[in-house]
């Protein structure tokens, strides 16, 4: 089974999903789709345990040629970096089915599966790819199932916000397309074929205004999917419009794509680049932490209070990047983990709440705590991991980041501990107006307290929030080697400068006709 | 097999019009059969027009494997036109597939109308093969004049018959310009050969001279209106928009394809020698055509209308590739011409599927609630909306990546660049037709029975779609292969240029 | 620690495991239990840590001075050099604040037994409760700074969990939230702190937080980092302690039910900032200019607390203020050096001001919930122990000799006035005197005087149940004989805590005995005639404090109201943070600059489409009109090409 | 001998008047006509250029374009009758059902 591991993982949700679509009627349809997403989380548990813990580089690779003779080939690994984001994403993909058909998911249940279990092969593949063209393939593959789920499943907005978020993505990767493509081509200039394996890729020399554009095309692409602060503007209106399933995957699994491909691709392709690129990165991460927590303190639905509570944290995860210091980048991956787990507790908390009182206004709740107390505790245990209480998962990253940025620029870390102010700010404000108070209206007062199912879904992510907060050692011991390689690749000294040979690929621009 | 048996009983110098001559001889059969049968029969007289297509299409093979003139130079026969001539052939089939469905209820003429398909084809396919120009101007006008008759033959649809007459009448000023190019040309150079025309413009002397300069551009003009290059394209959303929705499929696809197929064997196969002169203009073209295909598709609501000015930006892309030149560009294009072709064929043919008969045309609001309704076609359609937009794993997506590859190996960055903006603004367009099926509510609307033709069709794009994209090579080797035959260059030339080895 | 040796005492993890199983069983069974079960393990919880303190302590007295013990729990993050574990350490500073925690800590959990007999939410409230000791255990055992923020924050987010108990009333909610607000900015600087500290011993090779470690080498550490990191360490310890500038959350966070205000907001978690000082005892000795600082802030922080608590009217809020004053004091004294004086200051403030908490308490319970002193009066027949015990906490506070608090103010002011801060001293002795004043205010315009409680509320006018007077009178016994543990050097069996502590947090010098028993006269005479003063205003000429009062017009507005800082804070700082939010980012930066410039892109597209799409005018001749155009363009590109090269 | 130019020269002010005819002109058959015009200002064209360069490939052409201007005359007049049919005009600018 080892063998085949990461391809059983990527793909069981994509027959799943086929066979979902295809077979399933309404009745089977969501326990169908659930057990074939248990099925991946299954192997990603198995992979953790099988995972040496020791190895810096790529494990259970898999390669095999594809389009051999453009050097794409189905090269897939797991290194420290994606080993504990891909169960966290098949663990999110299981809970979303779980709590989407206990009433979020109301229509259309079979094409909603069909859709979050094709989202889930993008996304495992996406973290699992090693080859840069099949990394874009399933990075793109992410895109049309959220997509759809905002623009079917979502609130009042969705056509208007499946658009953006689209629109913004494609603008982003297909820039990131082209200089894929310029990369390869270059570097067969020097490797004698083209290839499109990122291990390959890091060997290729580049002049640093080559370099510095690719960065800037990739950085793009990855940017808009962070969001690095200015280029958020999707992002409130996607997760608030999105069905809290969607939101789930949205802000819980899909986030940390950007993030991973600034880890694997664009910093350790151009090193250079990115440590003249790094001031500015870490002063729009900084930027992002406190322009997120004011505008979330701003936010009268909650979503949209939460949606700019990640563009806040994300901030912190953009700061511990580029910081390109080990604690700042272990702490920044650790964040990837732990904010996915607040943010999908967080929507599935407010999704709760809407699914009684079918409304996000803050102004419209009050009170809630009374009828509702589990559903109360839940909500703050999952915000008090969102702003980072320590004990709790958030801290651990958020700990390791502002440590690293304080070795790399103490100014920035002053300003980003701000965000922690803030955070408790406009968290437990919106709680104290949600939960605290009197029962002003009367909806309120008859609504439920959490059900057993409802229980059952949220309560792996507490647990994780309590364990990842007190016993980070297992995790951290895991993704350290990757990091030490990843920074050792990031402070390389650029590559010998070698003077690119034009010649060659104007040999085939100008083919000429054989007389 | 069939065609190897066929083709060894022939003469070989009758295999290079193999396929067209087959074509040509059901255009008859179908002439003579449909005199004697009556409209009610539309249906068999599909069937024969369908048979002999595939026929051709078999018959295409007889032309792999060589490279040489025939009929004195007249046509060249080699994978390049073996490419075309199969392509063209299954276009022009899955055309025929459609218009089961579609020539009953619409009460065309279905005589003239199978027997115009199939000389539309012979055009086309003459095109493809054309060694000379008098064959270029024979094929385009075979192929166009039979075209203008299909685009108008609706004729109890004003809208028809104003797009056929728009059509002819433009289409005929513009084939003032392509002769003067080519009388100039000939002019310039003293033979029709293109050949001929080739080694003569190897001097330099003779490639800077006015007259072949005022030639070159009068053909770049007289193709830019074939394959709908801005600014030459403003007929091609009435055309496609007026046309019954099959022959819109078959202006989209198959006309489209022959005009690129000649374009393409003009320019990159015979005439690089003048890549300086004419690389600057096209340079242009491809990036007015992009831009203008993709800006005003974003303001259409009907369905073909946008369909028209997404050709207009597919045209656009290719010429991107075409802009590039060398091994690697005629490759891509040929490949990018593929995929590009079975998407757009299965997106007619949800088109025709969908199509009410009182009113033809379909506009966003009659593709509403499609999923509910009718949720394989809505699938499917959303299927070639991705292919077109160029998502991965589909064809449409391989096609954009090789045309991008070929024009940053030649240096176009930031022509590339454009594609990719254009390519975001695309998205946008259709994905509308998605929202449009997947998110707006619609009337429930009873379709027709749909044929099983339709069907198949239906699902040789679909697979076609997938399959093309998800595993390019073998279909990247027959494009590299067709081109590098056509070029003249070893296969592995391309390959070297173009894959890596 | 120079001849101390350190010893595993794996116990110590049982002293957090009784909190943490009654934190989790009152949550989980807590309203399936019942009342009785739920009280029971509750307190037994911390009754339990509180006699492994005992032990340990037994043990850690069995050892040489300046030993300790120690367990791990865990490790915690591990990430390259830095290896943080979940550690525990039991030296002499942690085990007075240990034995502090856990024994008055105790008591108040017995109180609440009473106190919350009748609130319905027993559970949760012994839930946070249980939570709140755990926190507070683990903020003075652990042995690292990291340990401690976990223990530094917790107990900041069980003060907000318990100020907004009563969550029904916004208002209550709006309080908790500020105290956690405040803390938080306050826990910033901490943060920062650790950084600033981590990056000073990392760049000489040392990747550590562990307080043993860093006290050994502090050398390492330049003084200019020392300052920045004590000034850190010191913002962080303001907010938790309340002192100037963010004391504002305390007074608020008196809307809490009464036993909180006891335990968190009198005897345990707002100490922590000075058991945090004390601690780092080490760092900020490196820091004159910080230790000023340090001692300055206390002493004007204790008087200007003193000044406002003579002028509120809230029983509750009186002993806020007097509580912020008294922290004020003891951040004198570790200012001055004196971090054992601090310690001790800690240890009785502890007893006194827990049973004055109580105290009202209990009054309160006696008036169903009034809290509003002009509405008392005349009680002391009616609440006989409360009122005894009230006043041995009210003359422990004042400081008149023999009381807790006598000794260990005592020595604060000592070490003030030997370290040289004379102006600071003066300040303390003052502020001595007002704080006898405030005091006796309190305790008159409850006790005695003509009775304005409410008619309706006289019938049901009782003493409090044993559950409650029981831990009243242990305090007060403590309130009486707890400062004997702290005699002044030399006399009978001297300064035990002092000793205690001195291989932990140092020693200060001290004056000739004759000197010292001069400073003590002039500040039991300061809070003596304070104790007079209040006689005189509130018992034998009733009518004084209103003349007063209108005689000093603005300055006793400016009293009563705080001297308006909630309103200048409001005007300084949330406004202007809600208006950046609101207007500025959310409906201008947001809405206008970023949203509408990717609006304006699609717009710019639709225009673009929509100007474009008018070419085509469906007019055949115009179409032929474009494409002329277009043919004469590229015919004109070819003239000028060549020309150009031809 | 007249120069071959002077034959190119009036072929291309022929084909100059056929597009303008063609751009100005409203009625369809004056259009239509126009574009004879052009057809056989290539014509011109081609057939001096072809008596200069002494080959007969431009006269071939000429009968080739005259073929086909059959053709197109034949398919166009027809295409114009239907129009007339359905819309009772031959107004180039009246026949806009569909744009933009």
């Amino acid at each position: 089974m080892t063998a085949n591991l990461l391809t059983l993982i990527i793909f069981v949700p994509l027959v799943g999903a086929l066979a979902v679509a295809l077979f399933a009627d309404e009745r089977t349809v969501w326990p169908a789709a659930f057990i074939f997403s248990l099925l991946p989380l299954a192997l990603s548990i198995y992979l953790l345990v099988a995972f040496n813990p020791h190895d810096n580089g790529y494990q259970f690779v898999e390669r095999r040629p594809w389009i051999a003779d453009f050097g794409v080939s189905y090269h897939v690994g797991v290194d420290g970096i994606s080993l504990f984001l891909v169960p966290l994403a098949a663990l999110l993909v299981s809970l979303t089915l779980l709590y989407a058909s206990g009433g979020d998911i109301d229509r259309r249940p079979r094409e909603f599966c069909f859709f979050v279990l094709m989202l889930e092969t993008g996304l495992l593949g996406v973290l699992l790819a090693v080859d840069l063209f099949l990394f874009y393939v399933f990075w793109e593959l992410t895109l049309i199932p959220i997509y759809f789920i905002i623009g079917i499943w979502g609130s009042q907005r969705r056509v208007y916000a499946a658009f953006k978020f689209i629109l913004y993505t494609m603008l982003g990767s297909l820039l990131m397309l082209v200089a894929l493509i310029y990369l390869v081509l270059h570097a067969r200039g020097y490797l004698g074929a083209a290839t499109f394996d990122l291990t390959d890729l890091y060997r290729v020399p580049l002049s640093h205004a080559q370099a510095r554009w690719l960065f800037a095309a990739l950085a793009l692409g990855f940017a808009v999917k962070v969001p690095v602060w200015p280029l958020h503007s999707w992002l409130p209106d996607a997760y608030s419009e999105a069905p809290t399933a969607g939101s789930m995957l949205l802000g819980g699994a899909m986030f940390q794509m950007g993030v991973y491909g600034f880890l694997r691709f664009a910093i350790p392709l151009f090193p250079e680049v990115a440590r003249e690129a790094a001031p500015l990165f870490m002063a729009l991460g900084v930027v992002g932490i406190i322009y997120g927590a004011l505008l979330a303190l701003a936010q009268s639905d909650l979503k949209r209070l939460v949606a700019y509570a990640s563009v806040s944290h994300v901030g912190f995860v953009v700061l511990g990047v580029f910081a390109l210091d080990r604690f700042s980048v272990e702490g920044a991956v650790y964040q990837l983990i732990t904010h996915g787990l607040s943010t999908t507790a967080l929507f599935m908390a407010i999704g709760m709440i809407y699914l009684r009182r079918r409304t996000r206004a803050i102004g419209e709740l009050g009170g809630l705590w009374r009828p509702a107390p589990m559903l109360g505790a839940i909500l703050m245990v999952a915000m008090l991991s969102a702003v980072g209480l320590p004990g709790l998962d958030g801290f651990v990253g958020e700990f390791l980041v502002l440590l690293g940025a304080y070795f790399a620029s103490w100014q920035a870390a002053a300003l980003a501990v701000s965000g922690l102010i803030l955070g408790v700010l406009y968290m437990l404000w919106a709680y104290e107006r949600v939960m605290f108070g009197p029962l002003a209206k009367s909806a309120d007062r008859g609504i439920a307290d959490l059900a057993p199912r409802e229980v059952a879904v949220i309560f792996p992510l507490i647990a994780l929030m309590f364990f990842l907060g007190l016993y980070p050692r297992p995790l951290l011991r895991r993704i350290e080697p990757s990091v030490v390689a990843f920074l050792a690749r990031a402070q390389a000294a650029p590559a010998p400068a070698l003077s690119f040979d034009r010649a060659k690929p104007q040999e085939f621009a100008g083919l000429r006709v054989v007389p | 097999m069939i065609s190897g048996t066929i083709g060894a009983a022939l003469d070989a110098s009758w295999r290079p019009v193999l396929a067209p001559a087959v074509v040509a001889i059901t255009a008859m059969a179908v002439m003579l059969v449909g005199s004697r049968l009556g409209e009610e029969d539309s249906e068999g007289l599909g069937w024969l027009t369908f048979s002999g297509l595939a026929l051709a299409a078999l018959c295409a093979f007889a032309a792999v494997g060589r490279h040489a003139p025939a009929f004195a130079g007249a046509l060249i026969v080699d994978d390049y036109t073996a490419f075309f001539y199969c392509l063209i052939a299954v276009c022009a089939a899955m055309v025929v597939l459609l218009s089961l469905d579609y020539v009953p209820a619409l009460e065309l003429p279905s005589t003239e109308y199978y027997a115009l398909l199939l000389s539309a084809t012979v055009g086309m396919m003459l095109l493809a093969a054309a060694g000379d120009l008098i064959i270029i101007f024979l094929g385009l006008e075979t192929m166009s004049i039979s075209v203008y008759v299909m685009a108008a033959i609706a004729r109890r649809d004003p809208r028809s018959s104003e797009a056929g007459l728009k059509y002819f009448l433009l289409g005929a000023f513009s084939t003032g310009f392509l002769l003067y190019g080519i009388a100039l040309l000939y002019g310039a150079t003293g033979s029709i050969k293109l050949e001929a025309i080739s080694r003569a413009l190897q001097s330099s002397a003779l490639a800077a001279s006015p007259l072949v300069l005022l030639g070159l551009a009068m053909m770049l003009i007289g193709f830019g209106f074939k394959v709908a290059a801005v600014p030459f394209h403003a007929w091609t959303p009435d055309a496609y928009e007026g046309a019954p929705t099959p022959v819109t499929a078959l202006m989209a696809v198959g006309v489209k394809s022959a005009a690129f197929a000649g374009f393409l064997r003009l320019l990159l196969v015979y005439l690089p020698a003048l890549h300086a002169q004419w690389g600057g203009a096209l340079w242009v073209l491809a990036a007015l055509t992009m831009s203008v295909g993709n800006l005003v598709a974003l303001a259409q609501n009907n369905v073909k209308r946008m369909l028209a000015y997404s050709a207009i930006a597919h045209a656009g892309y290719i010429l991107v590739g075409m802009t590039a030149a060398g091994g690697a560009a005629g490759a891509a294009v040929l490949y990018y011409l593929l995929g590009y072709a079975f998407a757009n064929l299965g997106a007619f043919a949800v088109l025709v599927a969908v199509e009410r008969v009182e009113q033809p045309g379909t506009t966003l609001a009659d593709l509403g609630g499609l999923a509910k309704g009718q949720p394989m076609l809505a699938a499917a359609m959303a299927l070639f909306m991705l292919s077109l937009m160029g998502l991965p794993p589909l064809a449409g997506f391989v096609g954009k990546f090789y045309v991008f590859s070929a024009a940053l190996q030649a240096g176009y960055v930031w022509l590339v660049v454009l594609a990719a903006l254009n390519s975001v603004i695309s998205t946008y367009y259709y994905a509308r037709v998605i929202v449009a099926m997947y998110v707006n509510e619609g009337a429930e609307r009873k379709l027709r029975a749909r044929r099983p033709g339709l069907s198949v069709a239906l699902a040789v794009a679909i697979a076609a779609t997938i399959i093309i994209g998800v595993d390019p090579r073998p279909y990247v080797e027959m494009a590299a292969g067709a081109y590098a035959s056509a070029a003249g260059i070893a296969r592995s030339g391309v390959r070297a240029a173009f894959l890596a080895h | 620690m120079v001849n101390g040796v350190v010893v595993e005492f794996p116990a110590l993890k049982l002293m957090l495991l009784l909190p943490a199983l009654g934190v989790v069983f009152n949550l989980f069974l807590g309203r399936r239990a019942g009342r009785a079960i739920v009280n029971v393990v509750s307190v037994a919880a911390v009754v339990g840590a509180f006699l492994l303190a005992l032990w340990a302590l037994g043990e850690l007295l069995a050892l040489p001075a300046g030993s300790a013990l120690k367990a791990t729990l865990w490790s915690w993050i591990y990430v390259g050099p830095l290896q943080i574990d979940l550690g525990l350490r039991f030296d002499a500073l942690a085990a007075v604040m240990t034995l502090v925690v856990s024994g008055v800590g105790s008591i108040i959990h017995l109180y609440s037994c009473g106190y919350m007999g009748e609130d319905p939410d027993y559970a949760r409230f012994f839930a946070y409760m249980n939570l709140f000791t755990l926190s507070m255990l683990v903020l003075v055992l652990g042995n690292n700074l990291l340990f401690m923020f976990i223990g530094w924050e917790g107990v900041g987010l069980c003060s907000y969990l318990l100020i907004a108990f009563w969550y029904d009333n916004a208002q209550f909610a709006y309080n908790g939230r500020k105290a956690f607000v405040v803390n938080r900015i306050g826990d910033a600087g901490f943060l920062l702190g650790i950084f600033a500290l981590a990056a000073a011993f990392a760049s000489r090779g040392l990747w550590t937080l562990d307080f043993a470690a860093m006290r050994e080498h502090i050398s390492l550490v330049s003084s200019a980092v020392a300052t920045m990191a004590g000034l850190l360490f010191f913002l962080g310890a303001t907010g938790k302690s309340a002192q100037i500038p963010l004391y504002v959350w305390l007074p608020d966070a008196m809307v809490g039910p009464t036993p909180v205000s006891a335990l968190i907001h009198a005897a345990t978690m707002v100490t922590a900032g000075v058991y945090m000082v004390a601690r780092l005892g080490f760092l900020y000795q490196l820091t004159p200019a910080t230790m000023e600082v340090v001692a300055a802030v206390g002493a004007i922080t204790a008087f200007f607390a003193a000044t406002v608590a003579l002028a509120q009217s809230d029983i509750k809020r009186v002993l806020a203020y007097s509580t912020i004053s008294q922290i004020g004091y003891m951040f004198l004294g570790a200012g001055a050096g004196a971090f054992g004086a601090a310690i001790f200051h800690i240890v009785t403030h502890a007893f006194f001001k827990a049973l004055l908490f109580l105290g009202a308490g209990s009054v309160m319970h006696a008036l169903g919930g009034e809290q509003d002193m002009s509405r008392m009066g005349g009680l002391r027949r009616k609440l006989p122990v409360t009122h005894a015990t009230m006043l041995v906490a009210t003359l422990a506070i004042t400081a008149v000799p023999g009381f807790s608090g006598f000794f260990s103010k005592d020595e604060i002011l000592e070490a003030a006035y030997v370290s040289g801060h004379y102006w600071l001293w003066g300040l303390g002795v003052i502020t001595a005197g007002l704080t006898g004043l405030y005091m006796f205010r309190l305790f008159f315009l409850t006790f005695y005087g003509r009775s304005r409680v409410e008619a309706a509320r006289l019938p049901r006018l009782h003493e409090s149940p044993a559950v409650m007077t029981i831990p009243l009178v242990i305090l007060a016994l403590l309130s009486l004989g707890g400062g004997w543990i702290g005699l002044p050097a030399g006399m009978l069996w001297g300064d035990r805590i002092g000793e205690f502590l001195r291989p932990v947090v140092g020693q200060v010098k001290s004056v000739p005995g004759l000197e010292a028993l001069a400073l003590s006269a002039v500040a039991s005479a300061a809070a003596l005639s304070g104790l007079v003063l209040a006689f005189v205003f509130y018992v034998a000429a009733p009518g004084l404090p209103e003349r007063a009062a209108a005689w000093s017009g603005a300055l006793y507005r400016a009293l009563r109201e705080k001297y308006y800082v909630d309103e200048l804070y409001d005007f300084l700082v949330t406004r202007p943070l809600f208006f950046l939010s609101d207007v500025a980012f959310d409906r201008v930066i947001d809405s206008y600059a970023i949203e509408g410039l990717v609006d304006g892109a699609a717009a710019a597209a639709r225009g673009g489409a929509a100007a474009i799409r008018r070419v085509e005018t469906g007019n055949v001749q115009h179409y032929a009109l474009t494409y002329l155009c277009g043919a004469l363009a590229v015919l004109a590109y070819c003239l000028y090409y060549s020309m150009r090269h031809g | 001998m007249t120069p071959v130019s002077y034959y190119l020269v009036l072929g291309a002010a022929l084909f100059a008047i056929g597009v303008a005819g063609v751009v100005i002109r409203r009625n369809l058959i004056v259009i239509f006509m126009s574009i004879e015009v052009m057809l056989n200002a290539v014509n011109l064209t081609l057939v001096a250029l072809g008596r200069a360069l002494g080959s007969t490939d431009g006269q071939v052409m000429v009968f080739f374009v005259m073929t086909v201007g059959a053709a197109e005359a034949a398919v166009g007049l027809a295409l114009i009758l239907a129009a007339f049919r359905s819309r009772h005009t031959i107004k180039a600018d009246e026949l806009n059902l569909m744009r933009w």
